[in-house]
């Protein structure tokens, strides 16, 4: 039983094909990856599965259902939840905020409820503070609570945000680059936390540079260049490709991400 | 702690102004910026002079008279404010101002719960009618205004006319003033056309009135460039039909800011305009030369018809005060109601209980432009 | 049909005003994404500075020259002054700073100058000429041709010359025209001293058919800003758009259906503009990056 | 015990408006803390749109119009009691907002402006055209509330003034427990993650569209109520109310105070509404001197004056 499948996926940019053609198949607790060199159409994939992006051509499927081009907030409620490359921590807001924030879909209440302050409405906000507080501890930032996002350390906004998709309870979470930016301590520590909520049933989808967590943890790979799918498998066939390999040597200014 | 520090430092300020012994508080909100500017600045700087006057001839009654005068910008909620500060803070016995009708009709409450004679210097009609006992005007209303051009109008065998006001409160009383009036003078208007405080280009409107069927005179209800802009477009267009401006154009920068356009035009004016063709023996002829050379030589800038208002509400006011011997509200407000036949740059005035602005039609001269300058209509 | 001439005549004098403020906001914006609401003022300034100084009997077209010379040096004094040591604060804070600049300005003016209405004479006469039955003021050509002229000259200025290539770069991206030895600082003052400069030229034309006085910058401000948004911010040829069909929709509205409605007219043409096109007419969709 | 910030918010707040009487020389000064609490309120929902979800409005005034014109209109003509006019004005808002908040808040920045400024500026100008209704611009009266009638049907012994400051005083502080409230509430934290990060808040499952049309009606109700307060305050009405000057006014105020926070709100009115009565004394330079200090203010103090205060306390105490 698949959990998503995406078919003939494409989207252009200025005339330019940033996605072509791309199909793959997620299933629950599996941790699929896409890699690729830079440019290669992994975070606009990644934005078109969440809903940001429009597809031109293609359809993703979301338990059987045809969920192409859907608002990201109605996907959100089907279960898909992701982190961001670049960070999209809302950084005026306290650590514990942002993972509240993350459990929207599940403590909607009523607005005049949260204007009047009602006991409904101040209950659900401690529920949703101890549950929040249980994520922070997941990603060790119990400590960063009541700090303001803006003050906290790259890594540190790296984890929160990985805290904040799972508030949401996602069935599928997209990760995009979640260890960039990451010592080996932290990446070591990310590693752990990916293969832990898989192992929970959650589908992930996962965007990284970092080959060797690359390798160690995904069940599947998927190689895009150039928008379009070169390969798929098992990580022992992808780091075999000749056609894999050719794309990243292709691309030396790659360095530090050369596959390993 | 900010708020009461912020308040205090207010406080300090207006400390230093308070009540001394032997002078007669004189307060006035006027509109000396903001869209009413071209009323309030004349306002202001007649009754500054009025004042200085005053006092060196040794005050009212002995009195030194001090003024305290409030910028609305034309806002009646700050109007407001500032006539709640006169009353409260400042502590006048009378008020003279109110630029526009708007703010008059904000202000003219406060005055009246303190039981503070008020005398307005905005033109519509709704200000003493119904009466207030405690509020006065000396403009003439804007309906008289129209009366005056319907009926030199009637005297040319013109009956069908095109209007064009001001959207600002001028332009629009008078407006429809102008319409409710015109049944009794047999005038019809058969084309109705507005244009904005800001607007700098009337040709559309002023198309739209030419091309209009059996229009035989246009009427401009307005102040402010308005009326320039619309006696240029109306030259420019070759309008052929006579232009009728309202007492809103008030002073000779009219003529110099519509230029040669202006010829022609007739407007229901005060003596002000003309003091130099004033008979000797005009009743008005001393004090509007008086008025105008005073102004002019002080401000070097033409004396204006709204500057007139308030030099005659000074008047009124400054002898009401002296001949009620006290600046007591209930004797001062009987003594304005006692003012007959005072002689203003505006007109005669004859107020009293039941007429709170004492002027008929009289006070109105239909004034034609002519090479440059006023000339009267008999 | 002469009326529809007429109308256009009109639409397009006050239309080219409302075009060149807009152009003021878009120069500004375009170096310093700083929408500047004292760009009402460079007109009045430019006009008031005019009549003051051809009343005091310098001849009309140094009167104008320096009128437009001393505007600029304003928004130059206004970029160092009040923008520049307020880098870094948000978009909206840097609009209430020209907020308060504008205020400001209005009140240096009406203590310099006076609150009376001005005017100076006419270029080239004031006797209209006749087209097919339209009356059109000399001066009204004036504005359109001068119009012309400053959209033409900023256009081979930021197309040909390498300081006009340089405010296109920062204006771009910043750090980019930075990175490439651009002073991007310059590019700024030089930005906000062309944009005085064009508000004053504006101020210049159009003042013997619009008349000017101390106030006057607000209300151009408010137009000149809905026709710089209505042809997308930023963008010189929507600014010239914006303008021109701002003045068109005025008058035709005045002239065919109601004077009372004709402000109404072009405000509702503008949301529904900008609901069909988020971006005003010249704006391009840009996909979010995430 | 340890207070919340929203305790302490209304703390402060309640008891600066029961002491700053003591230092009242007049019952003017009771109009301009009523006029304070007036703009206070209307401010405070601007921070709702505004500092918590990220939306700038220029044409609030409009919907003050609305709320004015309601107060003045609805007694005349419905017979509706003061009272309830401004209830039903509220709603008449509200309602507004919600139709044009749907297609106005698909824009973003200038062009958002751009559209509320022109939605305000309608409102001013059918205010103002249709004469025989409104009265045009030259205003209406509007019926008395009946605030004095209450208070010395109590026993109260007040002055006028002084009931509206009381009054007023109550209202903001309730508009300021909602507000409050809602900031940290699971809609107040939707409405600023998405003003954080609009696309992270989206792929989270907040209907952003939803939630920023939540805010502007809210927004839109305390601006309406504002105006029917305003008009009813004042016995009289123009169309200035709705005017463009009076939406910058409060965006000013929003911003000079620190546009994010209730306390900033209400302390950025403080300033603007009481600033220009002390400027009074400067005269011809009133205009000027306000302009300067509007400036000088945004120039050392982006952030607005109360989180830049509260920033240098700070910093004064961990030294």
């Amino acid at each position: 039983m698949t959990l998503m499948t995406v078919e003939g996926l494409g989207i252009d940019f200025g005339g330019v094909r940033a996605v072509d053609a791309v199909g793959f198949a997620v299933k629950p607790g599996e941790i699929v990856s896409v890699i690729g060199p830079n440019g290669a159409g992994k975070t606009t994939l990644f934005n078109i599965l969440s809903g940001v992006y429009r597809p031109d051509r293609g359809r993703v499927m979301l338990d059987g259902m045809d969920v192409t081009a859907m608002a990201p907030h109605r996907l959100a409620a089907l279960g898909l939840s992701r982190t961001f490359q670049n960070l999209q921590v809302y950084l005026q807001m306290t650590a514990l905020e942002n993972v509240m924030a993350g459990r929207h879909l599940a403590e909607r209440c009523s607005v005049i409820a949260d204007l009047l302050g009602l006991p409904a409405s101040r209950r659900r906000t401690r529920e949703t503070a101890d549950i929040a507080r249980g994520l922070l501890a997941r990603v060790h930032l119990e400590r960063a609570a009541e700090r303001e996002a803006s003050s906290l350390s790259y890594g540190a906004l790296k984890r929160l945000e990985i805290a904040r998709a799972l508030a949401a309870q996602p069935r599928l979470l997209l990760l995009d680059e979640p260890a960039a930016g990451c010592n080996a301590v932290e990446t070591e520590e990310i590693d752990a936390l990916i293969a832990e909520i898989a192992a929970e049933g959650v589908a992930i989808l996962l965007v990284e540079h970092d080959m060797k967590l690359v390798m160690k943890i995904s069940n599947h790979i998927v190689v895009l260049d150039h928008g379009e799918k070169i390969a798929e498998g098992a990580p022992a066939e992808i780091s075999q490709n000749p056609r894999v390999i050719e794309a990243y040597l292709g691309t030396q200014a790659e360095g530090g991400h050369a596959l390993c | 702690m900010r708020l009461k520090s912020t308040l205090a430092v207010s406080a300090l300020a207006m400390m230093a102004a308070n009540p001394a012994a032997a002078e007669i508080r004189l307060g006035a909100v006027l509109s000396v910026t903001g869209p009413a500017s071209f009323l309030g600045d004349p306002e202001l700087k007649t009754l500054e002079m009025l004042v200085e006057e005053v006092n060196a001839q040794g005050g009212i009654n002995g009195e030194e008279v001090v003024l305290i005068h409030y910028d609305d910008g034309g806002d009646a909620n700050r109007a407001r404010t500032f006539a709640t500060r006169l009353v409260e803070d400042d502590e006048v016995a009378a008020v003279i101002g109110g630029s526009t009708t708007g703010v008059t009709m904000a202000v003219a409450p406060v005055f009246e719960a303190n039981e503070i004679p008020f005398i307005s210097l905005a033109g519509a009609v709704v200000i003493i009618n119904p009466l207030n006992p405690w509020v006065f005007k000396t403009p003439h209303t804007d309906r008289m205004a129209c009366e005056s051009i319907f009926t030199d109008l009637t005297a040319r065998g013109l009956s069908s006319i095109g209007m064009i006001s001001g959207q600002g409160g001028f332009g629009t009383s008078m407006r429809e003033q102008c319409i409710d009036v015109a049944g009794e003078y047999g005038i019809e208007i058969v084309a109705d056309e507005t244009y904005g405080p800001r607007d700098s280009d009337m040709t559309p409107q002023l198309t739209s009135i030419a091309a209009t069927d059996g229009v035989e005179a246009v009427v401009n209800a307005g102040f402010g460039q308005g009326p320039a802009i619309v006696t240029r477009n109306f030259a420019q267009l070759g309008i052929d039909l006579p232009l009728y401006q309202s007492h809103g154009v008030a002073s000779d920068a009219f003529i110099e800011l519509a230029g040669d356009a202006a010829e022609g035009v007739r407007l229901p004016g005060t003596a002000l305009l003309v003091a130099d063709l004033l008979a000797e023996d005009d009743p008005q002829h001393a004090v509007v030369t008086a008025y105008r050379a005073a102004y002019e030589d002080r401000f070097e800038e033409p004396v204006s018809t709204f500057g007139g208002y308030a030099h005659d509400a000074f008047w009124i006011m400054a002898q009401a005060i002296e001949s009620a011997g006290s600046t007591d509200g209930a004797a001062v407000r009987d003594a304005i109601e006692a003012t007959t036949g005072w002689v203003g740059v505006t007109g005669e005035f004859n107020m009293s209980p039941d007429d709170h602005m004492g002027l008929d039609l009289s006070a109105f001269r239909m004034l034609e432009i002519v090479d440059g300058g006023w000339s009267i209509i008999d | 049909m002469y009326e529809f001439l007429q109308f256009v005549s009109s639409g397009m004098t006050v239309g080219a005003v409302y075009a060149l403020v807009a152009l003021g906001f878009t120069l500004i914006y375009n170096a310093s994404d700083v929408v500047n609401f004292a760009q009402g003022e460079f007109v009045m300034l430019g006009g008031m500075t005019t009549v003051f100084l051809y009343d005091a009997g310098t001849p009309l077209w140094l009167a104008a020259v320096l009128a437009v010379m001393i505007t600029a040096t304003v928004g130059v004094l206004l970029n160092k002054l009040a923008v520049e040591p307020a880098r870094g604060a948000s978009v909206v804070s840097l609009i209430i700073i020209t907020i308060g600049a504008s205020i400001f300005l209005r009140g240096v003016a009406q203590i310099v100058f006076d609150k009376q209405i001005h005017r100076f004479p006419a270029f080239t006469g004031e006797d209209p000429i006749t087209v097919a039955g339209a009356a059109i003021l000399p001066q009204s050509l004036w504005v359109l041709m001068g119009g012309a002229a400053i959209f033409g000259v900023l256009y081979l200025f930021f197309t040909r010359s390498v300081i006009g290539k340089a405010v296109l770069a920062t204006a771009n991206n910043r750090l980019a025209a930075k990175l490439v030895g651009i002073n991007t600082t310059a590019m700024m003052t030089l930005s906000f001293g062309l944009s005085a400069a064009v508000g004053a030229l504006a101020g210049v034309l159009a003042t013997p058919i619009t008349l000017t006085s101390y106030d006057v910058g607000g209300g151009l401000a408010l137009k000149g800003f809905a026709a710089a948004m209505l042809g997308s911010m930023g963008v010189p040829a929507g600014a010239l758009v914006g303008g021109l069909l701002l003045g068109l929709i005025e008058a035709m509205t005045a002239g065919y259906i109601s004077s009372d409605y004709k402000d109404a007219a072009a405000f509702i043409v503008i949301l529904t503009v900008l609901f069909v096109m988020p971006r005003g007419l010249f704006g391009r969709a840009v996909a979010e990056r995430v | 015990m340890r207070l919340s910030p929203r305790t302490w918010t209304l703390i402060i707040l309640a008891v600066l408006i029961a002491l700053a009487p003591v230092t009242f020389p007049s019952a003017f000064y009771f109009r301009i803390g009523a006029l304070i609490f007036v703009n206070g309120l209307a401010v405070i929902g601007l921070v709702i749109l505004f500092g918590y979800a990220g939306q700038i409005s220029l044409g609030h005034a409009g919907f003050a119009g609305i709320g004015a014109y309601s107060a003045a209109l609805m007694p005349m003509h419905l017979g509706l009691h003061p009272a309830l006019a401004l209830f039903a004005g509220a709603v008449l808002s509200g309602g507004l907002a919600f139709l044009i908040g749907r297609p106005i808040l698909r824009l973003k920045g200038h062009y958002l402006a751009v559209a509320t400024l022109g939605f305000g500026i309608l409102v001013f100008i059918v205010l103002n055209n249709e004469a025989q209704l409104t009265g045009g611009p030259d205003g209406m009266a509007v019926e008395d509330l009946g605030l004095r009638a209450v208070s010395d049907a109590l026993g109260l012994g007040l002055r006028t003034a002084e009931v509206w400051y009381w009054f007023m005083g109550l209202v903001l502080l309730l508009g300021a427990f909602l507000a409050l409230n809602l900031h940290t509430s699971p809609t107040g934290r939707s409405l600023r993650s998405l003003h954080n990060s609009e696309v992270a808040a989206r792929t989270l499952g907040v209907d952003v569209v939803r939630y920023k049309l939540t805010a502007f009606v809210i927004s839109a109700v305390y601006a309406s109520l504002a105006g029917s307060l305003q008009a009813l305050l004042n016995g009289f009405v123009t169309p200035d109310v709705a005017g463009f000057l009076h939406s910058i006014e409060w965006v000013t105020m929003a911003v000079l105070g620190g546009a994010a926070t209730v306390l900033g709100a209400v302390f950025g009115a403080t300033i603007l509404t009481a600033l220009p009565q002390a400027l009074t004394v400067f005269q011809e330079y009133e205009h000027l001197l306000l302009g300067l200090i509007i400036m000088l203010v945004m120039i050392f103090l982006p952030a607005g004056l109360l989180p830049s205060l509260g920033k240098t306390l700070r910093q004064g105490e961990s030294i």
